[in-house]
């Protein structure tokens, strides 16, 4: 038993007690508050990292209060941790530290609390990962969530984050109690609360309606969380409107815990149960196709830039998405690179663009143009950062996106690498476009629309500071996480990546292995000779596909900045359809979002139905 | 969408939402019986595992005692983010608040109500502490226990006295107090982590007789903690929320 | 599951009564949220939401659960309403 | 009948909570239809839990080994109650800021982003 596991989760709690306790201390004293919140998140980094090491080669368990299962019966509650897991949670630990940093000269005027809050977000998001009960994982996400309300609207005296976090918390309530119903169902059926013993218990069966209707229940919190379309409506709100540092947290990790919570429930509880792998499988590969291009779509159009990089966090969730939904090891390993390659690059887009509204006290694309000349570095960042985020070669993006397509290649759905470079065309074109307009002032000022000019102008600065210069906290960690992005990308293109990668992700998917882990404290071996049927090498196509889409990303920002010069396209506005739509369907009323989701349940618990029955 | 579309689609969703949830409940074993075996389990060693009389608290403050952990997080971040948002903002002042008396919107408390009102704040904070002390024994415990003491808190305000309340009380002290309560639990988790067990492990002495006041090593004690933290939320979430009513305005007003 | 054992013990309705009261109860239950969810002025939703409160405490006792009847009523009775009231005090003043 | 009508209740309160949430026009309103849908779940945890005859699990006064009923969910729900309560004051002071910025409370009105 490693002690280690359960500090991961201690430690940040105790420190956000510790730091409210000793609020009357640390008045004035800001850099020690600073340092201290700082200093607990790269601890918790290094811990998580450590445990991602050592369940490299088999599973940890870990038992709370030492109650282990008797006769297959649990009665306490477990963290169950797997390489994948582990290495979720340090990711988030790594971009606390990143915008903890960031913050350092952000904000003037913090208390206690953002420190606490941010590191009992922290807290919640390493128990979910860790944890092996389905109530315990549920607890972790109200955690979750009730501090990422409170950050949400943590400037209340503007309109946006007061709107933004009422619609992200009632949606995400709503989903929650639907989960809790779920949960509370599973266990009319088999009276556990261990995913692994639940997972046993329906296993012996094929699934009937309970099996179903619990599975659709409990992952519609984890659907709401996960923005997949249409249950995606309070991500942007929210996105837009809460902190910059905290955006960081939002887009890189909390949005990708949605799916990692599906991935978890689908194999170690219903992937033996449920069956009927080639449906569930197109299920999901049809939402995350929608999501995909939905989010391409909006982000494209999108003139106020944090909005712009929410949308385009709801694209790549999509095709992360169709990557899990491909049910394969390579799949599942190309979405777990692409996760973390997404997650430094969208980080550093976000702390770029925190530099930006410290520095110029705007995020309107249009008011910015050519204004951002002076920000060289921040641009250069910013640059880099999109190029990643469109695929170049050899960031981390481009070996996780590779993999996925690899593995769809083999099962006769090459058409998604279509759908990859037409998505990452279009936001890392958005991105691009951006760059190339505010930093470099290339083409003509976007036209200006005036809905979006009034919803850009709300986002007034975060900081009171003299803005002179960009303080050399906030530069270094988006430098520094582009930089991981490349050179988790050149890992992963020299082939060091691949086998463990794959490995860790065979070992997610088996579910009798974890049961047994959990259950029986045996261990299963994968030797990854195996799996070698998939191979995770960068091949020619995939080089051609990167390069393809950063060109097309390339091309469509050129043609986004000079359309209005040439002469075929002279006077057509190629948005005024869109917006029309957007605002339909993105109406910020809460009522319509519920509505929506509602919707979408009964669209998927029908589809459900019919799988199975 | 306007509201009459919205009623609409939400009729027919929801009427497909709803059967397909009845059809799910339906795979239920009847009511009434629960199959088990998670519960069955715990009610047959709970009582000599650790003593404790009250098997919802054991399983609460010890079984599943991790989770409370959480629960009571959720709490503390829940009442920092109602200290976020209602905190005072530019271009808000606070009313004096001796001239409180004066133009205060609430109908002044009458004599009796004050006196009943204090009579009954001492019962009120006994009974509180009574259940959040009593966790292993009774249907009790930190969670109705500090919730019961935080409605002491609402009575002193029916007396009238928010304004005494709060110049002894300022909101630093009820912050360190959750966090206190809070921090309490988790160290106790912790201390067990120092001793080489794992993490929330009952390391205190069970007793000899269970459901005794003393009896059930850490779950009384978490109890406590539990009852302190719910307590000092509340009472921080209440304060802030009368604050709001009775002494800020915004600046033009 | 020997529900013999337990008619024997003190705290036992019988059955059918069990039965009887928990309907009746859970009738209630479902006409109170209802009745929450059609009001639609602020103050006298409070007031069925606490009624409401106690018709959920007690159908958790006629559950055997006593200790989360207490943690209802204390919440569902005292502190939901006064904090709701104390919101539309504030948001009522302002809008005179 | 009673094996099944605890559960059709808990069904019916879900329903006219997610009623209540989307054609709500008051923030208050909105906030405690959200109670109402989570209310649902509180039955439903003690529902599935519930033993026909049985006693709550307390030992004090009754021999340890009489049939009682489950006490997990009882557990579960009891400090959810307490927990959400806090939750819902969360979003009552989104509320209260809500009404600042916006001087209304119907969620209509207040589309800051789409003007």
């Amino acid at each position: 038993m490693d002690q280690l596991l359960a500090l991961a989760v201690a430690v940040p709690l105790l420190a956000a007690a510790a730091i409210s306790a000793c609020t009357p201390l640390f008045r004035g004293r800001r850099r020690a508050l600073d340092l201290a919140a700082i200093g607990t998140a790269a601890a918790v980094a290094a811990m998580l990292f450590v445990i991602m090491i050592r369940t490299a080669d088999r599973d940890q368990v870990y038992w709370f209060a030492g109650f282990r299962p008797a006769r297959g019966i649990v009665i306490g509650i477990d963290f169950e941790v797997q390489p994948l897991s582990a290495g979720l949670a340090c990711l988030a630990a790594i971009l606390v530290v990143a915008a903890m940093t960031f913050s350092w000269r952000y904000f003037e005027r913090v208390a206690t609390y953002y420190h606490a809050l941010m590191l009992i977000f922290l807290a919640g998001i390493t128990g979910f990962c860790l944890t092996g009960d389905i109530f315990d994982m549920f607890v972790w996400f109200e955690l979750m969530g009730v501090a990422a309300y409170a950050l949400t609207a943590y400037r209340p005296e503007e309109r946006g984050p007061i709107q933004g976090a009422l619609n992200f918390a009632i949606t995400n309530s709503i989903g929650a109690y639907l989960s809790l119903s779920g949960i509370a169902l599973i266990y009319g059926r088999t009276g556990a609360l261990n995913m692994a013993q639940i997972g046993t218990a329906i296993a012996r069966h094929p699934a009937d309606r309970l099996v179903v209707v619990a599975f659709l229940l409990i992952i519609s919190a984890l659907l709401v969380k996960g923005a997949i379309v249409p249950f995606h409506f309070w991500l942007a709100d929210a996105h837009a409107v809460a902190p910059t540092p905290v955006c960081v947290l939002f887009s890189g990790v909390m949005v990708e815990l949605g799916l990692y919570g599906i991935a978890r429930v689908y194999w170690s509880m219903f992937g033996q149960a449920l069956g009927h792998r080639a449906a569930i499988s197109h299920v999901f590969l049809a939402l995350g196709v929608v999501t995909a291009l939905t989010g391409a779509l909006f982000c494209f159009r999108e003139r106020h830039i944090k909005r712009l990089l929410a949308f385009s966090t709801i694209s790549h969730v999509g095709m992360f998405l169709t990557g899990i939904a491909l049910l394969t090891p390579l799949g599942l390993a190309g979405a777990a690179v692409y996760v973390i390659g997404h997650a430094l690059v969208k980080a550093a887009l976000f702390l770029c663009t925190g530099i930006v509204l410290h520095r110029l006290s705007s995020v309107n694309e249009p008011h910015l143009h050519g204004r951002g000349r002076h920000l060289k570095i921040t641009g250069i960042v910013f640059t880099l950062a999109g190029l990643g985020l469109a695929g170049l070669p050899p960031f981390a993006i481009f070996v996780g996106k590779g993999w996925i397509e690899a593995s769809a290649g083999t099962h006769g759905l090459a058409w998604l690498t279509a759908l990859m470079i037409i998505c990452t065309m279009l936001t890392g074109g958005a991105v691009l476009r951006v760059a190339g307009g505010v930093f470099y002032g290339l083409g003509d000022p976007p036209g200006e629309d005036p809905e979006m000019a009034k919803e850009a102008a709300e986002e007034t600065s975060e900081t009171d500071a003299a803005k002179r210069r960009t303080p050399l906290t906030m530069i270094i960690p988006p430098a520094l996480l582009v930089a991981a992005a490349i050179g988790i990308g050149v890992i992963g293109v020299i082939g060091r990546l691949g086998p463990a990668v794959q490995a860790a992700a065979v070992r997610f998917e088996d579910q009798a292995a974890y049961n047994a882990a959990v259950l029986a404290n045996t261990y299963v071996t994968h030797p990854v000779a195996v799996h070698a049927a998939e191979s995770a090498g960068v091949t020619l196509a995939g080089v051609l596909a990167g390069a393809g889409s950063v060109a097309g990303a390339l091309i469509l920002a050129w043609l986004a900045l000079y359309w209005r010069r040439l002469p075929v396209l002279h006077g057509y506005e190629p948005s005024a359809r869109l917006a029309a739509a957007a605002r339909r369907f993105h109406s910020g009323v809460v009522n319509d979002y519920v509505t929506w989701i509602v919707l979408g349940l009964a669209c998927l618990g029908g589809v459900f139905a019919l799988i199975v029955s | 969408m306007t509201p009459e579309q919205r009623r609409w689609i939400f009729l027919a969703a929801g009427i497909g939402f709803v059967a397909f949830f009845l059809w799910g409940l339906s795979g239920l074993p009847g009511f009434g019986n629960y199959p088990g075996p998670y519960g069955l389990a715990i009610l047959r060693v709970a009582v000599a595992q650790t003593q404790a009389t009250g098997v919802v608290s054991a399983i609460n403050f010890d079984y599943r005692g991790f989770d409370t952990v959480g629960e009571e997080f959720i709490l503390f971040a829940a009442a920092a983010g109602v200290s976020v948002v209602l905190r005072r903002l530019r271009g808000e002042r606070e009313r004096s608040a001796l001239d409180e008396a004066a133009d205060r919107d609430v109908p002044p408390t009458s004599g009796a109500v004050r006196m009943v009102a204090l009579l009954f704040t001492g019962p009120v904070v006994v009974a509180g502490w009574w259940l959040a002390s009593h966790a292993q024994t009774n249907p009790s415990g930190g969670f109705q226990g500090g919730v019961v003491l935080a409605s002491a808190f609402v009575l002193i305000y029916l007396a009238g006295e928010f304004l005494v309340f709060k110049r002894f009380s300022p909101v630093t002290f009820t912050d360190v107090v959750e966090a206190v309560g809070a921090g309490g639990f988790a160290a106790v988790g912790l201390s067990a982590v120092l001793m080489g067990l794992p993490y929330l492990t009952n390391f205190l002495p069970l007793g000899q007789v269970p459901g005794a006041v003393s009896s059930s090593g850490t779950i009384a004690l978490i109890s406590f903690f539990v009852g302190l933290e719910v307590a000092a939320a509340f009472i921080l979430i209440v304060g802030e929320l009368l604050e709001q009513t009775l002494l800020i305005r915004q600046g033009d007003s | 599951m020997s529900v013999l054992a337990a008619a024997h013990t003190p705290y036992t309705v019988p059955v059918a009564m069990m039965d009887a009261l928990q309907i009746t109860i859970l009738v209630l239950v479902a006409a109170g949220a209802t009745a929450v969810v059609l009001i639609r002025e602020p103050v006298r939703q409070v007031l069925a939401l606490s009624v409401y409160g106690v018709l959920l405490a007690v159908l958790f006792l006629a559950f055997q659960a006593p200790d989360v009847t207490l943690s209802e009523l204390t919440v569902g009775a005292v502190v939901l309403p006064v904090v709701l009231l104390l919101t539309l005090a504030k948001v009522r003043k302002r809008e005179e | 009948m009673m094996s099944v009508f605890p559960f059709i209740v808990v069904a019916w309160i879900l329903a006219v909570g997610l009623y209540g949430v989307v054609t709500s026009r008051n923030l208050v309103h909105q906030i405690i239809c959200l109670i109402v849908v989570q209310s649902s779940t509180y039955v439903l945890l003690l529902g599935v839990g519930y033993v026909t005859g049985a006693v709550a699990p307390y030992f004090f006064d009754v021999p340890d080994h009489t049939p009682a009923v489950d006490p997990v969910v009882q557990a579960l729900a009891l400090t959810d109650v307490v927990v959400e309560a806090a939750v819902t004051a969360l979003l009552l002071s989104f509320a209260i800021q809500a009404h600042k910025r916006f001087g209304t409370l119907d969620p209509h009105e207040l589309v800051s982003l789409k003007g």
